[in-house]
């Protein structure tokens, strides 16, 4: 196991650098400096922020330096936020972002699983078609649809909830973490459906019929765990993709979260900051990635001892 | 009980295509979603003649009315005919969603087949590539395509489709490597096919299945996504609109006229729906190992 | 004496979209304690669903039971309730099935599935404690034979071989101690020495435990040493029943008759056309190793180690082996299908493995391969006439005016009607498709096949129908053949010349009947002693 | 079979879930009733504020803070503007208008409580001047004499920049020429002073970014201090007890949220989550209109929406072209269904009484006439005009506005217009390198005088970018206007420069701003001056009224 999260680690490396490469360059290139604004910027004062934040070296030269601080760790001051350092941004709005993925997560799981498996024990009956048209109804219901119903609803006309905010008033988590987490919910739903079709559907599922165990046995010892490889598969991308996509939903409940400042970041060409949360979002991209793939082999017992030699 | 056990002998032969629509006529569901989608799509090319309005013509003292024998479906914030403007925004949604789906699913086919039937190296470069797509910051990507190469309807399916069909080739990979183990697929090598002959004849024909039910999740997706690259400046520039652009203005408003969110999100639900019971139908129809049971 | 098990006018239907399947027309049969019923047909025959209908195992839709009933020590199993039938289940109805690969659950330990009819007992009196479940687990696994139970039990099913894999169903479906064993062809996955071991095993366990039996099996062979009575069905309906010996030597029934007619037994009938001279191909010092990189160290798979051979011209040559024996792999290895760490294939005095794969395209022309499964090796999406047209337009055989004649010839020479040309590989049966594909390795005019068990997944008059049209074909073409197998008499039966390979070595080679009467070897003699013989008297007689 | 039992429990775990997750809490005290309790204001307060540095600062969010945690020499009525005394306690100006004396207060006190006194405004301004800081409000500054010099380095000796402080109370200030509006200048926050201790602790005076705005480091002399800045979240201010009328300062504190999503920012308002808003979405104006919901608080602002016409561009040279153009946008329609919001509808550049200033206006809704320009200028019935495209940034209101106006040109001059939205920076971008036809623009006045308004199209003026260029107009700015003797005359001159700009329209005059908030009713002695300025020091909340 180590072994092989090594090897995908180090195959990181360059993905990175040419993320790095091609970002910079991305980023170089975009029309609109960060320090334009709609009242004209005199031009000594331009010139005095660029000489600030080293933009009148030529490009190589930022681009190199801008590397070599990176691979120290250091992201760089944001243009933004003057004072700010890309680090301290990323790692304050992080923790709220990864919180509210793991939430997100844990709806998207909870409701997805439970439809999906619903879903296949009655194949092409109601108890198919409900939960699978719902499925349907939550893969295109977007965001920002989704975040306003529930906050009119919930919020509003009933009062339940708190309408926006993270950390400030209980139960403000719930409904982002259902924003966030329906469309997931809604994948999942059907991806393990299918898994679990196809695992019903194995000679071993009829040997523990056979043995006389009951359905709730069936499913949830024997077919279960097989049924949902396919999520295990999907939830690498999908934590990544949660994270990166939070941005809606931060900005339709207020939370400080990294979507936010990426976005915002992108909007203000605050090269540094934007380079920063690419950086950090592929990070975690290959990571989860990896995550899964190895919670995949976790889950599979025959891959589990192969590698089970040198973890 | 072992599939062979029953086996129903057809006395007559069928082409692929001929057999998928005997099983998709069976498919009350799929037929019911082609009925549709076929419709959606004559209204959208009949629009300029069936139109009740004009997609520009405003009437500011009418200003978002409700439903009325008048306009069927309201007015929007203009007094411009809703029923008139969610028509014109079929067509720009569906030709943005089947082109650019198009576009996406020929590159990431054939990208995600290559990769998965060379495999080795090879596949690895072209999978830490997509990785490196994966992560590029898609929203300066967009503004730089916009910049670079102004504003066009083709850039448009460009970006979208530069987004989708990185999925689309995960997808397809994974299909294809345990494709390749098969051995029709060995048999054809033992046949001395080029390798490209063996991925175009062998391998992805083969993959339909899950292409075909993946492409009628992204179509919606994409829908969507127009709406956000056209509220960014490229794309559709008003008075035109599209669903998702009217999906997007309705939910500034849907507290006070809702009309204006439902309509259009009923024709992208609608679409989404028959895409869907259409996709399944397909999928299954297209399966020539499913029995025409 | 009431039988344990009457099944009287047993119908099952399954209702589809194209209509109603009789899967199951009007069957009764009987089974006493002690007693062993043989349920055997081909596929489509209804006997497994006959089977699975008692334990309603039967995915409901489509399959329906229309009638019949099926007493059970005086309870009908096919009106009963559903949380009744979990009492039969495992408990006095207990069923072992055909694949052990795929029966046994991949995520779970094998003791885990072991105890689970005793610790999620129906009957709750009968409940067992996990500890107490566990040590009659561990005795009932060294009764099977599996050694060193105790650490096994912890193992997953991965860490079994098939037969140990038969061996831990069978413990599985003794562990409530059922009064009837349903076995689904439990022995069809194995290999021949193996299944020899199975069949025997079952047979004690019934004479120690006196369970009826009912053996649900294609192969009559099999089923002579150990069954009592025997069902004979084709396409749901029973055709013949009676004492074994009856079925055997009193047949009465054609259809019987055809299948025992269709047993492979007996040498080559067929001349020798072998030349001396000119060997076709030439093997020398051949390796194939594969590295498994799964694990945490890579391990050498030697699937051929150093393996020399030749083929004459015009000879079939018959390769036997048990599975993972790599006799596959050397019929690969030899058409340059995988890549070989030494030794060299010389093919008509060419030396194959210095070709680039580009120059290769030629040769590969000239020889072709016979898959084993008509199901994998057929592109599920070419009709026959794409697949059959492929080869002959790429090598330019044939262009496009001529195709559809040429290939109308070749499916005319294996033995394939016309009209079929347009229709996919799904619309026919086993035998047709592996027709499809020998026309498909023949439509090349190749001078050398590799045929890779070409029958083993197919019925047995079907095999019988296929063994004759390559006969004739090579006959016909002057096609120089090597024939992969693992079942001795059809190789005895096709062969000029045997070689026997294990683990990756050749053991034996010789004429086909030298070998067969005086093996020199104690594997090929095992090998050989391991073959159910079709004759009710003769297995009574070899135990 | 058995599959309906287990059915069942998978429905009933997620019944017993959905319930779980859906009642999991009850409604607990709101914002805005624990804020009247605690008398903690919560305030909608836009964007997120990029730094608190009064003299790196650009924006109405920034404003927002920094006059909650700074306080200049003099600052502004709530109600009319008029300069009331801040720090300085009182002020003298000289006869010819060109030197200002103020006498600080003896009490005030820097928030940490070290003594705050006049030659921390020498300081101070010499930093805010420093090129290298990059203080985009620096012209703020330049009225004074060789402060201009200073900054541009041609001067480096802050010595001969006019300011003084002649002991510890009196600072002087001199100035280039009378400048009638320099005493509102000294409100903005651009001339603040700044602690010199707490800023050289944490780096170079002319740094940028240094830690010092940070929570407990910001060193302020206004009614508050800084408690915590959380970006994206909040930033609280508290009560500053070195504060010289701290007993006069009734708020114990503000929590300031970003809010830059207005649609939010309202339901967060219904909810009870804030007290004040920023913004209100427009379609929510008519809502709270119709409701006669007293929340609602829509006020004229100092601004105006115009739209740039890029002259260099060859049809829309012509001057009559742009006059067709400017008559047949039809601004009463346009502010009435399209706005709502009580936007006045704009024939000049400069809003109507700023500081007594009314701008001549020679432009109506008039498309018989334009029609007859359009006919003139060589395109009768709109025939064989170039296509034009209108670029605005991506914005509802923008393209609302451009839609409508579309749709106007199309129906009265017969013109197709295309639209064109740009992300804001890429229209930035387009819009100052001249590559646009027709672009949308907004003018925020910085200070109430036309000066402001009007100085904007000078020939080099960096914000004019439409490539007008008027001699005569730029001699009337700069050196008529600053020289006049009265008011009056000043005034007269400026309307003589408006007049110029509107025969020539290289902007159309759209509608003059208004601002939108909603306000709790507990909220008190909100302002409602046109340039939405709030003094936090009076603000006070009444206890709940539910």
């Amino acid at each position: 196991m180590f072994k092989f999260a090594l090897g995908r680690l180090l195959q990181a490396i360059p993905v990175l650098l040419v993320v790095i490469t091609m970002t910079f360059m991305l980023v170089h290139s975009a029309p609109g400096g960060p320090f334009s604004a709609d009242k004209a910027v005199p031009e000594e004062v331009l010139k005095a922020l660029e000489a600030q934040y080293n933009l009148d070296q030529p490009l190589w030269q930022q681009y190199l330096s801008y590397l070599g601080d990176v691979v120290q760790g250091d992201m760089g001051p944001s243009f933004k936020y003057p004072g700010r350092n890309v680090n301290e941004l990323i790692m304050s709005g992080l923790s709220t972002t990864a919180e509210l993925g793991f939430y997100a997560m844990l709806v998207a799981i909870f409701i997805g699983v439970i439809a999906g498996v619903t879903a296949s024990m009655r194949p092409n009956t109601m108890q198919d078609y409900v939960p699978m048209t719902a499925a349907m109804i939550g893969i295109c219901m977007p965001s920002f649809l989704l975040g306003p119903l529930l906050v009119l609803v919930f919020g509003i006309h009933l009062e339940w909830l708190p309408v926006s905010g993270w950390n400030e008033i209980p139960g403000d988590k719930i409904m982002p973490a259902i924003t966030l987490g329906t469309g997931y919910a809604a994948y999942i739903a059907r991806l393990s459906r299918g898994g679990m079709l196809e695992v019903l559907s194995q000679d071993y599922i009829r040997t523990a019929r056979a043995k006389g165990l009951s359905e709730f046995l069936i499913i949830s010892k024997h077919a279960l765990r097989g049924g949902l490889i396919p999520v295990v598969a999907f939830l690498g991308p999908a934590f990544a993709g949660l994270l990166g996509g939070s941005f809606v939903v931060e900005t339709i409940f207020q939370i400080p979260g990294l979507g936010r400042f990426y976005v915002q970041a992108a909007f203000n060409r605050d090269y540094t900051m934007i380079l920063g949360t690419t950086v950090f979002f592929a990070t975690l991209i290959i990571l989860f990635n990896l995550l899964s793939d190895m919670l995949a082999i976790w889950l599979n017992p025959k891959l589990r001892q192969q590698v089970r030699g040198d973890s | 009980m072992s599939t062979n056990e029953i086996t129903v002998t057809a006395e007559k032969g069928t082409s692929l295509w001929e057999d998928a629509w005997i099983k998709l006529r069976k498919n009350r569901l799929a037929l019911i979603g082609l009925g549709l989608l076929l419709s959606l799509c004559v209204i959208s090319l009949l629009t300029p003649w069936i139109a009740p309005y004009g997609y520009e013509e405003q009437n500011l003292l009418m200003g978002a009315t409700p439903p009325s024998a008048e306009h069927w479906l309201g007015t929007d914030i203009f007094g411009r005919d809703m029923l008139t403007r969610i028509m014109w925004g079929g067509r720009v949604s569906l030709m943005v969603g089947f082109i650019a789906t198009a576009v996406a699913l020929a590159i990431g086919v054939i990208y995600g087949a290559v990769a998965g039937y060379i495999g080795g190296r090879v596949d690895m470069v072209m999978m830490r590539l997509v990785d490196i797509l994966y992560a590029l910051p898609f929203m300066i990507f967009i503004i730089l395509l916009m910049v670079v190469f102004g504003r066009n309807l083709l850039l448009l399916f460009f970006a979208i489709g530069a987004v989708e069909w990185l999925t689309m080739a995960r997808i397809v990979r994974g299909q294809v490597m345990s494709l390749r183990k098969q051995e029709f697929v060995e048999a054809a090598h033992s046949l001395g096919l080029s390798q490209w002959i063996i991925i175009r004849r062998h391998i992805i024909p083969n993959t339909l299945g899950p292409v075909i039910v993946y492409t009628t999740l992204t179509i919606p997706s994409v829908m969507l996504l127009e709406a956000f690259l056209s509220f960014l400046g490229l794309g559709i520039q008003p008075p035109q609109s599209s669903w998702g652009l009217l999906i997007n203005y309705g939910v500034e408003t849907m507290e006070e006229y809702p009309w204006l969110l439902i309509f259009p999100g009923v024709a992208l639900s609608l679409t989404l729906f028959a895409l869907n019971f259409l996709g399944d139908g397909l999928r299954d129809a297209l399966d020539p190992r499913t029995s025409k049971d | 004496m009431a039988a344990l098990l009457d099944v009287k006018n047993l119908k099952v239907h399954f209702h589809t979209r194209n209509g109603v399947i009789k899967a199951v027309d009007d069957v009764s049969f009987s089974v006493n304690a002690g007693e062993t019923l043989a349920i055997v047909g081909e596929s489509g025959s209804g006997k497994s669903v006959t089977c699975y209908s008692l334990l309603d195992l039967l995915p409901k839709p489509p399959a329906k039971i229309e009638g019949g009933t099926a007493m059970f020590d005086g309870e009908d199993l096919l009106n009963c309730s559903a949380d009744r039938m979990r009492h039969f289940r495992g408990n006095d109805i207990a069923m072992i099935f055909q694949d052990p690969m795929t029966s046994l659950n991949p995520n779970l330990t094998v003791g885990e599935q072991l105890v689970e009819p005793l610790i999620y007992h129906p009957d709750k009196a009968r409940r067992q404690d996990r500890a107490a479940a566990k040590l009659r687990a561990i005795d009932l696994l060294d009764e099977v034979g599996i050694l060193d139970s105790e650490r096994r039990f912890d193992s997953y099913p991965h860490e079994f071989s098939g037969g140990m894999r038969q061996r831990v169903m069978i413990a599985m479906a003794l562990i409530n101690e059922p009064r009837l064993l349903i076995c689904d062809e439990p022995t069809t996955a194995l290999d021949v020495t193996i299944q020899a071991q199975i069949l025997g095993l079952i047979k004690e366990l019934q004479q120690s435990r006196d369970v009826a039996v009912i053996f649900i099996s294609h192969d009559l062979g099999v089923v002579a040493g150990i069954a009592d009575k025997i069902l004979v069905m084709c396409n749901g309906v029973a055709m013949e029943s009676g004492k074994t010996d009856n079925i055997f030597y009193k047949t009465k029934n054609d259809y019987t008759k055809r299948l025992l007619n269709a047993i492979p037994g007996g040498p080559k009938t067929m001349k020798n056309r072998a030349q001396a001279r000119n060997p076709l191909v030439e093997v020398k010092n051949i390796r194939t190793w594969f590295k498994d990189y799964s694990g945490s160290k890579t391990i050498i798979v030697k699937a051929v180690d150093d393996i020399s051979l030749t083929i004459k011209r015009g000879e079939i040559l018959g390769l036997v082996g048990e599975s993972g024996s790599g006799k596959s792999t050397l019929g690969r290895s030899i058409l340059q299908l995988v890549p070989t760490q030494e030794g060299t294939v010389t093919f008509d005095g060419t030396d194959l493995g210095s070709l680039s794969p580009r120059q290769l395209v030629p040769w590969r022309r000239r020889m072709q391969m016979i898959f084993q499964d008509p199901y994998a090796s057929l592109n599920p999406r070419m009709t026959v006439f794409e697949t059959l047209a492929e080869p002959l337009l790429y090598h330019g055989i044939a262009d496009k005016s001529a195709v559809t004649e040429q290939v109308q010839a070749l499916m005319d020479d294996v033995g394939l009607a016309r009209a079929h040309m347009r229709k996919y590989p799904h619309e026919f049966s086993g035998g047709q498709r592996q027709r499809i594909a020998i026309g498909r390795a023949i439509a090349t005019k190749p001078e050398l096949i590799i045929a890779d068990e070409p029958v083993s997944a197919l019925d047995v008059t079907i095999q019988a129908q296929i063994l004759d049209l390559i006969l004739g074909l090579v006959e016909r073409h002057n096609l120089t053949m090597m024939f992969i197998s693992h079942d001795l008499s059809v190789v005895r039966y096709i062969s000029d010349r045997v070689m026997v390979m294990h683990h990756g070595v050749l053991v034996e080679q010789g004429k086909t009947e030298t070998l067969w009467a005086k093996p020199k070897k104690a594997y090929t003699k095992n090998l050989l002693k391991a073959i159910p013989i079709a004759d009710p008297r003769l297995e009574r007689a070899r135990n | 079979m058995k599959q309906q039992f287990s059915a069942s429990i998978f429905s009933l775990i997620s019944a017993i879930a959905l319930s779980l997750i859906l009642t999991g809490c009850g409604s607990s005290e709101s914002n805005v009733e624990s804020g009247n309790r605690t008398g903690i204001l919560h305030w909608g307060n836009g964007t997120e504020p990029q730094s608190l540095d009064p003299h790196i600062a650009t924006g109405v969010p920034e404003h927002h803070v920094i006059v909650s945690l700074m306080e200049g020499l003099v600052h502004k009525d709530r109600e009319t503007l008029a300069p009331v005394p801040g720090v300085a306690q009182s002020w003298t100006v000289s006869d010819d208008g060109r030197v200002y004396t103020f006498k600080l207060r003896d009490d005030a006190r820097w928030s940490n409580g070290d003594v705050h006194n006049a030659y921390d405004y020498v300081w101070s301004w010499s930093r805010a001047l420093q090129p290298a800081l990059g203080n985009l409000y620096a012209y703020m500054y330049f009225p004074i004499v060789n402060a201009h010099e200073f900054y541009k380095g041609e001067l480096t000796d802050f010595e001969q920049v006019g300011v003084k402080a002649l002991d510890d109370l009196t600072l002087q200030v001199t100035l280039r020429n009378p400048t009638p509006f320099f005493l509102q200048l000294l409100d903005h926050y651009s001339m603040y002073p700044v602690h010199q201790a707490t800023i050289e602790k944490f780096g170079r005076a002319d740094e940028r970014g240094t830690r010092w705005t940070y929570q407990g480091n910001y060193v302020g002399n206004g009614p508050f201090k800084l408690k915590s800045w959380e970006i994206n979240r909040a930033i609280v201010v508290e009560r500053n007890t070195y504060f010289h009328s701290n007993d006069d300062v009734k708020l114990n504190g503000i929590v300031f949220y970003p809010t830059e999503n207005s649609t939010t920012e309202e339901r967060m308002f219904r909810a009870g989550q804030l007290h004040y808003t920023n913004d209100v979405p427009i379609d929510k104006v008519q809502t709270y209109r119709d409701a006669n919901n007293p929340a609602l608080k829509v006020v004229p602002y100092l601004g105006t929406y115009f739209y740039r016409v890029n002259i260099r561009e060859p049809h829309l040279q012509d001057k009559r072209v742009r006059r067709a153009l400017a008559m047949t946008i039809d601004r009463e329609q346009l502010t009435e269904h399209v706005l709502k919001a009580g936007q006045i509808p704009a024939y000049a550049m400069t809003p109507p009484n700023t500081r007594g200033y009314y701008p001549p206006v020679n432009l109506s809704f008039d498309p018989e006439a334009a029609r007859q320009l359009m006919a003139d200028a060589g395109y009768p019935n709109g025939e064989g005009f170039p296509a034009t495209e209108i670029l605005y940034n991506t914005n509802e209101g923008h393209r609302k506005v451009a839609v409508a106006i579309q749709q106007m040109w199309r129906e009265h001059l017969n013109i197709e217009v295309k639209l064109l939205n740009q992300e804001w920076k890429v229209y930035l971008d387009s819009e100052s390198s001249g590559d646009y036809q027709i672009s949308r623009a907004g003018w925020i006045g910085d200070y109430v005088d036309p000066n402001n308004f009007l100085d904007m199209f000078l020939c080099d003026g960096g914000n004019n970018r439409t490539g007008w260029c008027n001699k005569e107009y730029d001699r009337l700015i700069l050196d008529v206007a600053p020289t006049a003797k009265t008011h009056e005359e000043r005034l007269a001159v400026f309307a003589q420069a408006e007049q110029m700009l509107m025969d020539d329209l290289p902007v159309l005059p759209i509608y003059t701003y208004t601002t939108k908030h909603l306000v709790h009713p507990s909220l008190k002695n909100i302002s409602n001056n046109i340039m939405d300025m709030q003094r936090y020091s009076e603000i006070y909340l009444e206890g709940a009224e539910d």
